[in-house]
């Protein structure tokens, strides 16, 4: 069963150095709080596992929290590059970064595959491409019936999933939905799971076949309203497309992203503090 | 009737769209090609079904989505699906009958890269990445890409193969065993591209209004070859710009009118 | 585009001697009217695919449409055996019956490599079991990663799926909710698919993720009010389980079969007619 | 208190309900299995998760179902996935702690026969097959199975080996290196056996009330063994009873009255 604790506690008790961390969210409820706690907390030599990095990983990356990144695509939607990543993959920082990379259509396999507990995942793709050179996670196999070559990946298992969906019950069963990404199964591909929730409600009114994660399935539920921003929630807010690209200048220089860094997390409580600051700091212009 | 003003990226855009048939099963990246499958939806192909890699099949956006994922897409879309599902019973199921790339550097049997600029361990530039396209390459039944025309970008050797095209041309992408057709046009802001038939080296096969083959060898980094009979882009008509231009411009409000945190 | 015909047409338009046919559904949503059709236009040779051939495949292996059989539990729910099917098993009555099979999670994974275009599946089962040792289907695969041994699977690739559904729109897109079973991989596992359903409306509305099959994955859509008794259609009538029952009886002598058949199937234009003389017969007690 | 009268197939469900720990995730089929884990839901366990393999999770059928698709564990479930999805991330995915079973035949390990009697080509009685129990047997962390004991179901040697228990004995089923660790109790309408905890040979544990040893050696088809200590089952309490007998009321009911077609 869930625990319905603190973002703070959430992150302290089950994120920790060194773990495996899966962040999911296909640019609709992208675990933004989560991501800022774990900053908060200063965690270590992280393996962040993500299709999409996106801002949330950007600013895990030059926060120095990560050791290794396992992607598909790493840009910023709708705006251009991630600076910070860039900057470590091509210039070592704040510290060098391992990166793993495979293709969507892979890495959603195996998370597939993770969840179904089995150890690789088997997909038609790769055969020309230089991917397979350079990732060793990438191989090939033989179809015992007909004889044709498909790519294998190994499942990814990760020690902890974190997402953000619109609503828990009291007994911290959850329920998503709209664009679903590949959240559920990073959530059951995951040795633990937190889950950040928009509001906690006495009955989910889940509709038939819903995507619905019981809570004997997660470590911890966290009441943590507007938890996706800058990214959005389905029936809540929309998309902060202004702040993805103030992200564009905010992170192309080192010093202007330690300082947001600085005043926006570090310097703060929690969450809602940060809104609260980022409100003021966008009246400022500053954003 | 034709328009009078228009610009080389509208030309790009409206000869990309009008590629897409009505009816036909679109695997749509953000960027050009989803303005390009938009365009043709709301022009000549009503009934065309447009997949975003995000979950939304039948997706029938207002304004164009900024990110893969926008709500827009699912809220008028026929159904949202996982992303894993998007993967493999729709696109890998053999259900997508185009897929609509872009790339950051292409050679001549259209095979692309979208990974890195200089050496892969330590690039001069690093890009965002394969995304979709691996899988898309393998799997649509056919392949457009649509991207502007520069020497940096149409190269003689990619710094790395992302995506493959036709690989070493002839059949030496059917030797791959891969179930798609791989890509059957490049559109570019200078003209239409297409495999030639044996040897399956992307030929120029029509020239937008008033380029000369001067400007596009110029805008290719090998020696680009000519169909025997290239003709001419027919220009943007009125409605087609008027619905492009309409399009961005509802575009533009709706994002920029996006709330602040 | 799926045409929206009359179930007759759309069966002698896609379901051809000798195909290998998927009629899914579990327990829930079983398309009884195109079972009865199949028999009616008196199809041969069929390859009758499915997980729990449950009554509908007892009819059509007694009326003599089926070759072989492939399946993972071939009794009557909550009642008993199949008897037709055994007998066609047991004594070769009306023909022998060649027969493939697998366990669930085995088929429902073929079923989704099916539909994903990969020719095997691959599972975590048959250690130990003699189920491999009598079908040549199931075979053993190792780990390119781990090295670890798992059971494969040839995928399911149908040439025909038949399911029903509570909804179609008039373009021909469908919604079915409730127990899913494994009907949408069935139909995305095929080269064609037909499906009956209660209703056709002018709009779905459907609920967001909801389990729908758009028009163009299908080739035919036919309205059959009730067309999945005696099982039942969620959110509109409950199972008949005095019937489930009352086939007991009906199947277990091959004379009282081929009349029940003949009077009932054979002699009745359609589903709606058939429905009418059952009633009757249900009045009269023989049912 | 302990009720007066009760019959051997009520002990049997009560006994197998009791192995049920609240909060248990519990894969249940159809018949004896579902009866008692509905049982345990109603008494001991009221937090117990029960996943049918047609889809729901965390089913509370108001009756018991006739089939395993019934519409009412739908309504009550938590959710309701499809059934590919149940196979692969709740079974397989190693999120079932109990998996409950029953049988055709059953030898001294614990294996089991769902498929034939007779030679497998040309059965004298072909069973219903497989179900989901070879999955079953390999994934759920532990298995329980229930049936009726008698010299025919309780066999020297199986006819067909359809779902592995602890195969030859001993540490043969882990060198099979399946996820799960196989059954840990066979709960009939005379006793309960558990597998030797070196040799995996099934051993008598627990007599129900009034039951020989020599009636259990009558009725099994090898010659059983008896634990040093065997333990004589609590009798069903008044409660245990009454609420199972309310349920299979309700059931009966619910089900005469389903509609005739």
């Amino acid at each position: 069963m869930a625990e319905i604790v603190s973002l703070q506690s959430a992150i302290r008790a089950h994120v920790h150095d060194g773990d495996a961390v899966a962040m999911e969210g296909f640019t609709h409820l992208i675990p933004f709080a989560a991501g800022h706690e774990v900053i908060r907390q200063r965690r270590k030599d992280l393996t962040l596992i993500r299709m999409t990095p996106d801002v949330i990983y950007d600013q895990l990356i030059g926060a120095g929290c990560a050791r290794k990144l396992i992607f598909s695509w790493g840009g910023n939607p709708g705006v251009g590059s991630l600076h910070r990543l860039r900057d470590a993959v091509e210039k070592d920082w704040p510290q060098p970064l391992e990166i793993e990379e495979h293709g969507h259509g892979d890495l959603s396999n195996a998370y597939v595959s993770g969840a179904s507990n089995l150890p690789f995942a088997v997909l038609r793709a790769y055969a020309g491409s230089e991917l397979p050179k350079h990732n060793k996670n990438i191989r090939f196999i033989e179809c015992p019936f007909t004889g044709e070559t498909l790519a294998a990946v190994p499942s990814i298992r990760p020690d902890v999933a974190v997402i953000h969906a619109q609503k828990a019950d009291r007994k911290g069963n959850v329920l998503l939905w709209g664009i679903l990404g590949v959240q559920k199964e990073a959530v059951l591909a995951a040795k633990r799971a937190i889950v950040t929730v928009e509001e906690i409600v006495d009955n989910l009114n889940a509709p038939p076949n819903a995507c619905v994660l019981p809570s004997w399935t997660l470590a911890a539920v966290c009441h943590v309203p507007g938890g996706a921003r800058p990214s959005y929630a389905h029936g809540y807010y929309d998309r902060d497309n202004r702040f993805y690209q103030a992200w564009d200048e905010i992170s192309r220089d080192r010093q202007t992203f330690l300082s947001w860094i600085k005043k926006h997390i570090l310097a703060t409580e929690d969450f809602s503090a940060f809104q609260k600051v980022l409100r003021e700091s966008a009246k400022e212009q500053l954003v | 009737m034709s328009a009078a003003n228009y610009n080389t990226t509208e030309m790009m855009i409206i000869a990309a769209s009008r590629l897409l048939t009505n009816g036909a099963v679109c695997f749509v990246g953000i960027g050009l090609p989803s303005t390009a499958a938009n365009l043709a939806r709301l022009t000549h192909a009503p009934d065309i079904v447009l997949i975003y890699e995000s979950g939304p099949i039948g997706a029938k956006p207002e304004v164009l989505p900024l990110s893969i994922g926008d709500g827009d897409l699912a809220e008028r879309a026929d159904t949202v699906v996982s992303t894993p599902e998007i993967f493999r019973y729709w696109l890998q199921g053999g259900r997508v009958d185009v897929g609509f790339l872009g790339a950051a550097q292409i050679d001549r049997f259209a095979n692309i890269n979208t990974t890195v600029i200089g050496d892969y361990k330590k690039p001069t530039t690093r890009l965002p990445g394969a995304g979709g396209a691996p899988e898309i390459a393998s799997c649509a039944k056919a392949v457009v890409l649509v991207l502007k025309q520069s020497a940096r970008a149409f190269v003689k050797k990619l710094d790395f193969l992302t995506s493959v095209g036709h690989l070493d041309g002839g059949d030496s992408r059917k030797k791959l065993g891969l179930p798609g057709a791989g890509p059957v046009a490049v559109v570019t802001d200078l003209c239409i591209m297409k495999p030639h038939e044996v040897s399956r080296e992307l030929t120029v096969t029509q020239l937008h209004p008033g380029v000369t083959r001067e400007q596009v060898q110029k805008a290719t980094g090998w020696e680009i070859r000519f169909a025997e009979i290239v003709q001419e882009s027919v220009p943007p008509t009125e409605n087609e710009l008027k619905v492009l231009r309409d399009l961005l411009h509802r575009t533009a409000l709706a994002h920029g009118q996006a709330p602040a945190a």
